[in-house]
């Protein structure tokens, strides 16, 4: 019960802040980020976290979403909700095909097949300049056309944009979790071969889940080009991808709360400390290595603990 | 039921089923036993869909299920234990039941209580015993109302008191819903005391087969295990 | 054009030399504890600073700073293995998701230690040219290629014939039956461990003076020693020194026929093709029911 | 300490007490790959500012200010180039913003300046698009991709040098610089082209290519360091080929990575030529070996500029505004250290782009512009 409170308590929070942070434009764009970083987030979390399928390719699979949606706006003149329904059935489209491919292979295989295809579709992002306008970026992406009125170029009202965007991926997260196709992935990852003796077909639903977190990831990159007006590159290689996976792990894998936690620490935080950046990504790189020896549940799992320890 | 026919599988230089030959025509309590590498967890192996045979055929009730895989083979109404006793440790043991469930949460608490684990009913298996988690995984595979179900050594590493817990039950079990058991086994006196009928395999073939007393008196078979 | 073929394949043998000084140091510490250790490539970094280190301010001996720098790194390595590799024995993905923390960590500690500019390595010995037919190589691109090949010749026979060699071999085996014969798994690990990332020193000494030392050079060898690991067969020694020369050669054989800038993919797109066909790669043996 | 005391310490020491402090806002690469060209932008900028403190300040509608750079790194990620536009535009409230290394990066910071009218002046990135977005807030100092080869490949094509062949990064530089030459000589005269990612610098196969495609002239579309090592791997493998360089290539830093007969006829644009006997020139080029005990960088120059001629705007302008900073700087002609600076209607400068060639006495010389033509040792 008490969490059901605590979620309503954060979500008035939540749509509050651009009345109370009139003034602190720059409050709303590290949170319009940590949103924007929080969708791929969850679906790498419904991949690594409940199946178990450690993904170093995902970011590539954002790219994909974001460059389609770029194309089918700047060239192809397409109203935007459409190119952004494009974008997120392309980049789960990209997952199924190439995810197909990867899961013959298990876990050590399985991670170096996702990190190989992730760096060549980002060359393909880099090199194809005809199409991707290559290295230099995709610029002149335009921001959401008007919904009845209400415009989405302001900074308050983009915000709604991505909170809504990330809001529809938790729920997305939250219906998997609960239902039946999540309690067979969350077996998957326990054991594949006795849910396969009790009749699963593995490889269907790896592929499932793999073009699940694709889409999502494509929602994701289709909203964080459109937020920057420009698709770059560098956005999806593969520091992005190992980024996700950090701010999964952190955040702590497996959990609902755990994309929102962990890209709002490993967003919100730098953009808040301006440390300096060499010293900032060591931090981050003995936190990860520390998680992994200590909380493997990441920070929902450290919250969980202590505020069962708070109770009894 | 199932028949086998002139299967082989080696792995390298090792054959570990040289032309096994098997027909069980109708339901009943099969113990399959054979000294170590004869082929046992091999041919169940490949009855489960999880190795496929070099050679030769598979049939249950007559389809060919040989190239099946194991997701295909369990919602035909093939279920099996493993010699390793596999459970989700992570879910509740009422979870463990009711996945891939063909049965309602009332027979599973019902089983629950025929092995006196339902006072653990919310608990994570991970946390059970060795013996209880082999009891819990043994429960779980007739959730899946199989037609076929494939034991591997369901009496490894469970102490005495739970042994007879495990026999009592399975016979009851048997009685209420008439299924083809197959259980491989190397304590003797649980499957002797289990099994209607005896299958001996050596060197990836069937050797002997027939009532507990008559495998017990053969010399071939006395043989076969004492080289 | 058949000299350039030729050309092609003398870089492609001397590129393939540091994936193979790189996926031998992963195949060996997989093989024994079944890690797979992303920080390997930036364990080469660290070879090569502390060598140029040692070569610039301590002694001009190249051949000195080498041996400092593999001892150096074998220290560091054995300390790797019991602070995290150890505990997280049997969770694989948490020993990634550590090692890619170790990356981060690693390369950007020697951003802020170092700076970011690339270092120069100017071994005066090694830089003279030796010309093969009308071809003109300096001295240390064939000293890359000839030291692999010794380090790949010791490296067999220390683990067929010495005892530690084939202890290691044992474990990687079978874990349990090594342990059960009475051999010391846990020494063997870090031993394994130590023995790895020397030969990551190595591969970054030597490349030091042909190239730059900078924080992003271990990058590349590592996931293209990833390849030739799995092309080789994954956990098989044999398999990754083949594997590594024949993505090398690949890479630079492909750039005579296909546009330079989809180059890395080729290495990538061999690895996966090699894997659909056939999974064991060259040299590995499916262990039976290996999940 | 007390309240008090606190204030009788600010208004006792005089340079507080004189001046106002502006901040300006510089995004620059601190760290990642491009770390060590970020290096000469930040010294051109830090160089500028210096010289602006210490010469008193500067005045604006009646007010004396000192100048304060805000520095963010944005590490070549656009999200980051977004936030710290965003942060020094809300957060700084800067009136200016300057620098970037990345194209991609300076591409998702405009759409932000525009936001906020705050002027934000390009001073290395050489995208062409950049300035094609109808963006009235972005600026660019540095010439970008098409007016550096321009004078170049004019030359490259009077000397009949084909086919041409290349070895290029494979970023918005390199893939910029070899498609603006194709575009320019046409994609007949273009030879091999090997591409190689940032930080590799095995270009071992690329040098076996260009040998046996026997390309007449080769172009290094890089920064000096890879751009020293791919000289000397090419020299090394015995390859006479007449070299083409970018840039970096035409400094006496350059030299030093190598030796003279190594770089012998090799021809460069040049954007900053440290060594010619131009006034402007070779005054900055004092003042910054001064300071930094090595040779001028044309990134430096072209950062320097960039912040003399911001504040020179502000100037004009008479009030610390975003807008009215934009008109100045729209009209402004300004003499800086890389030449005559005059914005066109996209906001593009057109600096004059050298062209120098390397002598064997390690000296260079100056091919173009026409007027500026010098024998070695002027370039």
């Amino acid at each position: 019960m008490a969490s059901r409170i605590a979620l309503v308590v954060v979500l008035l929070l939540l749509f509050a802040v651009p009345a109370l942070a009139q003034q602190q434009p720059y409050l709303l764009h590290v949170l319009i980020l940590c949103c924007l970083y929080a969708i791929p987030a969850v679906g790498l979390n419904l991949m690594l976290g409940y199946t178990g399928l450690v993904s170093l390719g995902h970011m590539a699979f954002a790219g994909i979403g974001a460059y389609t949606f770029a194309v089918l706006m700047v060239d192809a003149k397409m109203p935007f909700w459409l190119a952004l329904v494009l974008g997120v059935l392309a980049a789960g489209a990209g997952g199924a095909a190439i995810g197909a491919v990867c899961l013959r292979f298990r876990t050590h295989f399985f991670m170096i097949v996702t990190l190989a295809f992730g760096l060549m579709l980002f060359s393909v992002m880099n090199n194809w300049d005809d199409v991707t306008r290559g290295a230099a970026g995709f610029p002149g992406i335009p921001r959401p056309a008007p919904l009845g009125g209400f415009s989405f170029g302001p900074l308050q009202n983009f915000y709604y944009l991505a909170l809504g965007a990330a809001l529809v991926a938790f729920a997305v997260q939250w219906r998997v979790a609960r239902s039946g196709f999540g309690r067979v992935l969350m077996a998957l990852r326990q054991d594949e071969r006795l849910a396969r003796a009790k009749g699963v077909n593995a490889m269907l639903y790896k592929t499932a889940v793999f073009a699940l977190g694709s889409a999502i990831a494509g929602l994701g990159g289709v909203l964080h080009v459109s937020f920057l007006r420009v698709a770059a590159p560098a956005t999806f290689s593969l520091a992005e991808s190992i980024n996700a996976v950090l701010i999964v792990i952190v955040g702590g894998a497996g959990s609902l709360a755990g994309p929102a936690l962990g890209a709002l620490v490993f967003v919100g935080l730098p953009e808040y400390l301006r440390v300096a950046s060499e010293w900032r990504l060591v931090v981050f790189g003995v936190l990860l290595v520390l998680i992994m020896l200590f909380a493997p549940q990441g920070l929902s799992g450290l919250i969980e603990s202590a505020w069962r320890r708070v109770r009894r | 039921m199932i028949s086998i026919r002139n299967l082989r599988k080696s792995y390298g230089g090792i054959r570990a089923l040289a032309g096994c030959d098997l027909e069980i025509a109708q339901p009943g309590i099969y113990g399959l036993i054979g000294p170590n590498g004869a082929g046992k967890t091999t041919l169940f192996d490949v009855m489960t869909g999880v190795t496929e045979p070099d050679a030769g055929k598979v049939l249950f009730d007559g389809r060919d299920v040989t190239r099946w895989p194991a997701h295909r083979l369990a919602a035909f109404g093939v279920a099996r234990s493993f010699q390793e006793c596999r459970v989700f440790p992570e879910f509740s043991c009422l979870e463990n039941l009711l996945f891939g469930a063909r049965e309602p949460e009332s027979e599973a608490l019902r089983l629950l209580r025929l092995i006196n684990l339902d006072q653990y009913a919310q608990e994570p298996a991970a946390n059970l015993s060795f013996g209880q988690r082999r009891l819990l995984e043994i429960v779980a595979t007739f959730m899946a109302r199989p037609r076929v179900l494939l034991l591997d050594e369901p009496a490894a590493g469970v102490n005495p008191a739970l042994l007879e817990l495990l026999l009592q039950f399975i016979r009851r079990m048997y009685q209420e819903r008439p299924l083809l058991f197959v259980v491989v086994e190397h304590n003797m006196e649980f499957v002797m005391a289990l099994a209607s009928e005896i299958v001996v395999m050596h060197q990836g073939a069937v050797l002997e087969r027939g009532t507990p007393e008559a495998i017990q008196a053969s010399p071939r078979v006395m043989q076969a295990y004492l080289g | 054009m058949l000299s350039a073929i030729l050309e092609q394949t003398i870089n492609g043998l001397m590129a393939g030399s540091v994936y193979v000084l790189v996926a031998l140091g992963m195949v060996l510490i997989y093989g024994v504890m079944h890690v797979l250790n992303f920080a390997h490539g930036v364990l080469l970094m660290v070879g090569a600073y502390v060598c140029h280190f040692f070569f610039t301010r301590v002694t001009g001996s190249y051949v000195l700073s080498i041996a400092l720098a593999i001892i150096v790194l074998c220290l560091l390595g054995i300390a790797l293995e019991r602070a995290v590799f150890r505990p997280l024995q049997g969770n694989l993905r948490n020993q990634v998701i550590a090692s890619l923390g170790l990356i981060l960590a690693i390369e950007h500690l020697v951003i802020a230690v170092w700076g970011p500019n690339a270092l120069q390595m100017k071994v005066p010995a090694t830089s003279a040219l030796v010309a093969v037919g009308e071809l003109r190589f300096p001295v240390q691109h064939l000293l890359v290629i000839g030291v692999t090949l010794v380090v790949v010749a010791i490296l067999f026979v220390f683990l067929k014939t010495s005892k530690f060699g084939t202890a290691i071999r044992a474990t990687s085996q079978d874990r349990q039956a090594a342990m059960v014969v009475g051999i010391p798994v846990e020494r063997i690990d870090w031993i394994t461990f130590g023995l790895g990332t020397a030969l990551a020193a190595l591969g970054g000494a030597l490349i030091g003076p042909l190239f730059l030392v900078f924080p992003q050079m271990g990058d590349a060898p590592m996931v293209k020693g990833l390849a030739g690991i799995l092309l080789g067969g994954m956990g098989s020694v044999p398999g990754a020194v083949i594997g590594g020369f024949i993505i090398g050669v690949a890479e630079s054989l492909s750039t005579l026929f296909m546009p330079t800038d989809y180059r890395d993919s080729v290495a990538f797109a061999i690895m996966v093709l090699i894997l659909l066909v056939w999974p064991r790669g060259l040299f590995g043996v499916r262990v039976r029911g290996e999940d | 300490m007390s309240r008090l005391a606190l204030v009788l310490l600010m208004m006792a020491s005089p340079a507080t007490w004189a001046q106002e402090k502006l901040a300006v806002g510089i995004i620059t690469s601190l760290s990642g790959p491009m770390a060590a060209p970020g290096k000469f932008q930040m010294n051109g900028f830090r160089l500028a500012e210096e010289e602006i403190n210490s010469g008193g300040g500067f005045t604006v509608g009646g007010r004396k200010y000192a100048i304060e750079l805000k520095v963010y790194d944005t590490r070549a990620n656009p999200a980051e180039g977004a936030s710290a536009m965003q942060r020094l535009a809300t957060v700084d409230r800067v009136p200016v913003v300057l620098g970037e290394l990345h194209s991609g990066v300076a591409a998702a910071a405009a759409p932000v300046a525009q936001d906020y009218s705050i002027p934000l002046m390009l001073t290395i990135p050489t995208g062409p698009s950049l300035t094609e977005q109808g963006n009235r807030f972005l600026f660019r100092v540095n010439a970008n991709n098409d007016q550096l080869t321009q004078a170049l490949a004019e030359f490259i094509a009077r000397q009949g040098w084909a086919p041409l062949s290349f070895i290029a990064w494979n970023n918005d530089a390199g893939r910029g610089g070899v498609n603006g030459m194709k575009k320019l000589l046409g994609e007949a005269k273009i030879g091999y082209v090997g591409y190689f990612n940032v930080g590799e610098v095995d270009f071992s196969s690329h040098v076996t290519n260009i040998r046996s495609q026997n390309a007449r002239a080769v172009m290094l579309l890089m920064d000096e360091e890879p751009g020293s090592l791919a000289i000397k791997q090419i020299r090394d493998a015995g390859l006479k080929t007449q070299l083409v360089g970018t840039l970096a290539m035409g400094s006496d830093r350059f030299l030093k990575r190598l030796d003279a007969q190594r770089l012998d006829g090799m021809v460069q644009y040049n954007a900053f030529p440290p060594n010619a006997n131009l006034p402007h020139i070779r005054a900055f080029s004092e003042r910054y070996s001064k300071k930094y005990g090595e040779e001028a960088h044309g990134f430096a120059a072209q950062s320097y500029d960039g912040l003399k001629i911001a504040v020179a705007a502000l100037q004009k302008a008479g009030k610390v505004d975003g807008a009215a900073l934009r008109d100045a700087l729209a009209a402004i002609e300004y003499d800086g250290v890389i030449g005559k600076v005059k914005f066109d209607a996209k906001g593009q400068a057109h600096p004059p782009v050298y062209v120098t060639q390397w002598c064997a006495d390690g000296k260079r010389r100056i091919l173009h512009p026409e007027n500026l033509k010098a024998d070695c040792g002027a370039g």
